[in-house]
């Protein structure tokens, strides 16, 4: 029994259907997850693209380092120092919050490529075009290049939210009872681990092919809008 | 003298080593249309930009309206580089057409006319429309204002882009090149409404081109430009027709032929 | 791999938890510990040199057995019913009763396992794969208060970070655990828990995988001559067993103790 | 423990890490090739199973289908009376290689297509059969296009073997993992984790960077 | 009749909705030198490619040197759809040089002339190299063998494209606007070499060119095309001087006005 739900042992297919529902108590924590992952790399990664592109090496220089760092190291021990160390200096985050933490740091260092590039990609010849009509910097900024930059990031941005949900499992091994987690534990437990993670590959499989699809729609779809992507 | 609208005292502006624009005096009187033509490389956008403050100078000075440009003065009667604010209000007297258009491609192209009248400006919508309109049939487009630039040919498009710097009523509107990126066939109609404008408006023109029969037909003074200074300028009819420097000659023989 | 084999190679792989005092490994790859100590003896009897040791997750050692990543577990792995139908058991070791690891000074004042059935506040941790979860779950604790941990010694990490308000294991882990960290410490006046009208005792013994008995009966008669001997006692004392461990560990069989429940 | 003695046991694991590394990085890129040609093969049955390992590797968490290689594999032959029960050094190589495999055989694919279809066209006016056209004209043209690609995917592929101590293999992850067990001392263990792989990748990089060059030079090679 | 080499009987060729070549009947005598002119869009590279086998046809049929080229007998004496093995044999008798060149970027010009009959041919090495060598001596480039195609002019590289094709020893040469992709002064080389080809081989050439004057030259014969057929067709002589149809007029004023 887990969560209030009992097993059935009396057949392969028996045992599936009853574990499902097991399951997708842990897809639900994996959603939470990947979301709340997604949105701190997206603010982060923002911050990070800002910083990097300040015209002061001396801030500039150093974001660079730190994202290059978070990108060359992995998001399992990322996880663990957060876990482990923050702690140390008095910082107790739940298992869950750490988790989404760290999917957060990890690929705030990619989106901070993804919002670069977009906002590099609109050329200079439009910020000339808002200097001679006289519009005022912030207001080319916000008015002109962000967003002819956000159909450029949207999909790429995308890209990584599929991703963020295909690191979550890692969160598993700080507690988090996330898909992956409940799974192993049906298999400690029933000591058949065969169709409990059988079935989260193919949820995952499931959700990512939708993802991916809906990814692939957008890139027809904003062109079709009038915004070009490149 | 006191009728010069534009005033290059001396400009000096460098790329790096490259010396673009070397100590070069020019000016325009208000009202005047005036063609700049010369080899690639020669500075003439570099000319334009610096008016249009894409591009600051290394020396000398610019004046516009009998402002200078890049410098204001400060209390003490000096002068000192320009605040953006005196920037932004300099900018106010200028405006400018470009070689690849330059429109806002998420915008309508009504929006690409109205959005800085209302937000620098500040004139409100139902006014920024209506000057929009005014303007879109002005250069034959009143058809096209809810379309977005990537719907337009060549052609149209830089006619929106000319309808945009009108919007901001400029009291010096600048060309550069307005034709150079458009397929032959689309020429003729940019060139009609350049002309309409020149005829119609007592507009302070600048205009870069290659298109020499044009340049003949709609201005009061040609410049050639070579090298970063002023070669030889003169009426068309002088310049063209019977140009004093070797120079010259051998650059409109070579445009001339094409 | 059978007995056969493995003279013939005169090597056993032999799978621990990383618990202390009952099998772990120290940074430098010695083995040590209760289960440890006795399989080397036993192993020196059967005639087999070397021993190589696994180190792998509480969890993964039935999966582990039963993919013959190794012969043999010596992590003092509780018998129970439920496993002996997976795997086959030893006679025991040994036996040792509960206990309970908090935060230095134990500020919910934790005193037995039942307390967490009676208050809805408290977050009790346990190791995936360990039997406590087991008692928690006849005791009544509602699973939202358990909180699952890969290792023993994250134990440490999350009791005295408050993640958790104890962790539940074993009298012997716990007071292993508590001598790392001045963060925590073993509940004291600890009240065993009672299951199924009895005080939970458990009895650990080494595990193989089904299908292997001929190991395993050459492993329980070596047992059973190595524990008459006072070096057998000298190293479970040595790991903290006390007395009543040590009388316990032969009161019970392991045919008793799969039968039951 | 002084913390100069974690370098002993971390060293063992680095070196176990570069093992898994280098070996899921070379049978990645055989898989990679494989795949990402079989995706434009003619012939529909390598297609489909070219794009069916694809999507079911780049559709599913590493993790998962790393527990799935050690934990349920095993199970499945039981069922069918196989013996799948891999090692876990096998069992890591294979998943890291088959998940790599599946991205790698996307930029595989993307840089064949990218050679342009006049260099397609020679060849068939030289008469060149399309196995020989795609060996010597556009895989070697490909290459160069798929470097910097391949470059991201190694570095991608050395983090993720920090996966494989959750299956028990020896690597660095894991053996800071059993020496913070014993001492607690998370800050330091963790920071000489961190910095280890900074540098692993830093070198990783550099190397991927070299190979890169050549592989241009061999492109445009200015005798 | 026997002695056409290639004979096209009312091929037709679409692309979607656009039909390219309208029941095409056009052939070519062994050792004949056809020169193609005609507007753009008139299907004159489709000719080239279909014999090329780059594009397939859609009606009608086409014989090179006696056999079908797009069909092959089948047992019971029908004609089947041609299959790769026969496209293969078929491919063999015609060599093609392209506008652009075509060259493989990533090998030595010598290797580019050699890969081909080492590996489809199956020659040694050796004597590839010879016959290489030889090839490269007959275009002029002799001293660049082992120079990489990014090192050369566009002229040397249409050379070297030359040199490739005739490696394979086809029968039928196929050139689609070989110097069109080049500049002026370039041009001159590569005709030079195309002219020896016409003079010393009794290699059968049929060449699509914009070149009048070359056409002029060295054709036995010269077609032109419009709309996807042959508008007229005759010796140089005849065609050039005195064109029989307007539309051939029309197009030659055009070209040769330029
Ligand atoms: N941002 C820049 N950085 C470096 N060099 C520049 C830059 N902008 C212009 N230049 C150089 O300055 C010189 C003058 O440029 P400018 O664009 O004014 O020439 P132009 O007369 O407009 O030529 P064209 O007819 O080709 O447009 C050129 O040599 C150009 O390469
Ligand atoms: N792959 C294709 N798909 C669609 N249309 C094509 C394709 N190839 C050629 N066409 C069209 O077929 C027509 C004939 O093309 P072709 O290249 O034979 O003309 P051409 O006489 O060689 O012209 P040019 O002098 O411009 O090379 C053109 O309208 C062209 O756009
Ligand atoms: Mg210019
Ligand atoms: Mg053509």
């Amino acid at each position: 029994m887990l969560f209030g739900y009992e097993w059935d042992l009396s057949s392969p297919l028996a045992f599936a259907i009853s574990i499902l529902p097991i399951l997708l108590t842990g897809l639900v924590v994996t959603i939470q997850a990947a979301s709340l992952g997604f949105v701190l790399a997206l603010v982060l990664g923002l911050v990070w693209a800002v910083l990097k592109g300040l015209p002061f090496p001396f801030i500039a220089w150093p974001a660079r380092v730190i994202t290059e760092f978070i990108r060359d190291t992995p998001l399992l021990v990322q996880l663990f120092f957060l876990y482990y160390v923050l702690p140390e200096y008095g910082i107790v985050l739940p298992a869950f919050m750490t988790g989404a933490l760290a999917l957060g740091i990890q690929y705030s260092a990619y989106t901070a490529e993804v919002y670069r590039g977009g906002l590099e990609a609109v050329g200079a010849d439009q910020r000339e075009a808002a200097r001679a009509l006289n519009l005022t910097a912030g207001r080319t900024f916000t008015h002109i290049i962000v967003p002819q930059a956000i159909p450029r990031i949207v999909p790429a941005m995308g890209n990584y939210l599929v991703s963020i949900m295909k690191d979550v499992p890692i969160l598993s091994v700080v507690t988090v009872l996330e898909m992956l987690n409940v799974a192993k534990i049906v298999g400690d437990r029933t000591f058949d681990y065969l169709i409990p993670l059988s079935m989260v590959g193919a949820i995952y499989l499931i959700l990512t092919l939708i993802a991916s699809g809906g990814v692939r729609l957008l890139d027809t779809w904003l062109p079709k809008q009038g915004i070009p992507l490149k | 003298m006191s009728e010069d609208i534009i005033r290059f005292d001396k400009v000096e502006k460098r790329f790096g080593d490259l010396t673009v624009l070397n100590k070069l005096d020019f000016s325009v009187k208000r009202g005047e249309k005036v063609s700049i033509i010369g080899p690639s490389g020669s500075g003439k956008s570099t000319v334009l930009r610096i008016l249009m403050t894409l591009e600051g100078i290394d020396g000398g000075s610019v004046t516009v309206d009998g402002e200078p440009l890049w410098h204001e003065n400060s209390g003490d009667g000096s002068l000192k580089p320009a605040s953006e604010k005196h920037l932004r209000k300099m900018r106010g007297k200028l405006g400018m057409v470009f070689q690849h258009f330059n429109l806002f491609p998420h915008m309508s192209v009504l929006r690409n006319i109205t959005e800085a009248p209302v937000k620098v400006l500040g004139l409100s919508k139902a006014e920024a429309r209506q000057r929009g309109e005014e303007l879109l049939e002005l250069v034959g487009l009143a058809d096209q204002a809810q379309k977005f630039p990537s719907q337009l040919s060549g052609g149209q498009k830089q006619r929106v882009g000319i309808a945009r710097a009108l919007a901001m009523r400029p009291s010096i509107l600048l060309f550069d090149e307005p034709t150079s990126a458009l397929d032959p066939e689309l020429v003729g109609e940019v060139l009609n409404v350049i002309g309409k404008l020149a005829d119609e408006h007592d507009l302070t023109m600048l205009l870069v081109t290659h298109e020499m029969r044009f340049a003949r037909e709609i201005s009061d003074r040609v410049c050639f430009f070579d090298r970063g200074k002023i070669r030889e300028e003169g009426t068309p009819e002088e310049l063209f027709t019977d140009p004093s420097e070797d120079r010259t000659r051998e650059f409109l023989s070579a445009v001339l032929d094409q | 791999a059978t007995l056969a084999e493995i003279q013939e190679r005169g090597a056993v792989r032999i799978a621990v938890a990383n618990e202390i005092p009952y099998g772990y490994v120290d940074p430098s790859g010695e083995a040590l510990g209760a289960g440890p100590d006795v399989a080397k003896a036993i192993m020196e009897k059967l005639g087999v040199e070397n021993i190589e040791w696994v180190t792998t997750n509480f969890s993964s050692l039935i999966p582990g057995l039963q993919a013959d990543r190794f012969d043999m577990v010596a992590a003092e792995m509780a018998i129970l019913p439920d496993r002996c139908q997976q795997v086959l058991f030893s006679e025991p070791n040994t036996s040792y009763g509960e206990g309970l690891l908090v935060p230095a000074g134990n500020p919910k004042d934790i005193h037995a396992y039942e307390d967490f059935a009676e208050n809805a506040e408290l977050r009790v941790a346990i190791m995936a794969g360990a039997d406590q979860l087991e008692m928690m779950q006849k005791l009544g604790v509602d699973e939202s208060r358990l909180v699952t941990i890969a290792a023993n010694a994250d134990a440490i990490s999350t009791v005295s970070t408050g993640r958790a308000d104890a962790y539940a294991a074993t009298s012997l882990t716990a007071s292993g655990l508590a001598g790392q960290s001045e963060g925590v410490e073993v509940a004291g006046a600890f009240t065993d828990p009672v299951i199924d009208g009895e005080e939970v005792r458990s009895w650990g013994g080494f595990t193989f995988a089904s299908g292997n008995e001929e190991l395993r009966d050459a492993v329980n008669d070596a047992l059973a001559e190595f524990k008459q001997t006072d070096e057998w006692s000298g190293i479970v004392s040595g790991y903290g067993f006390t007395q009543a461990d040590i009388d316990g560990s032969i009161a019970r069989s392991t045919d008793e103790l799969c039968d039951a429940g | 423990m002084h913390w100069t003695e974690y370098f002993g046991p971390l060293m063992e694991g680095a070196w176990v890490t570069v093992q898994l590394t280098v070996l899921s990085t070379i049978f990645g890129a055989t898989l990679a090739f494989a795949a990402g040609i079989g995706k434009i093969s003619r012939n529909g049955a390598v297609r489909a199973l070219a794009i069916t390992y694809i999507e079911v590797f780049r559709g599913t968490s590493l993790l998962v289908q790393l527990f799935w290689l050690y934990f349920a594999l095993p199970i499945a032959g039981m069922a069918m009376g196989i013996d799948l029960r891999l090692p876990p050094l096998v069992a890591g190589i294979m998943a890291l290689s088959l998940n790599i495999g599946a991205y790698g055989a996307e930029v595989v694919r993307g840089a064949i297509q990218s050679v342009h279809k006049d260099q397609h066209e020679a060849a068939r006016a030289l008469n060149f059969t399309p196995r020989q056209t795609l060996w010597t004209v556009t895989i070697p043209q490909a290459v160069p296009e798929m470097m910097p690609s391949f470059g991201n995917l190694a570095v991608q592929n050395l983090k993720d073997t920090a996966l494989v101590s959750l299956i028990s293999l020896g690597d660095l992850a894991f053996r800071a993992e059993q020496i913070r067990n014993f001492t607690q001392d998370s800050t330091t263990i963790y920071s000489m984790l961190l910095l280890t792989y900074f540098g692993m990748a830093l070198v990783l990089t550099a190397m991927m960077r070299l190979l890169e060059i050549r592989v241009s030079r061999w492109r445009t090679a200015r005798s």
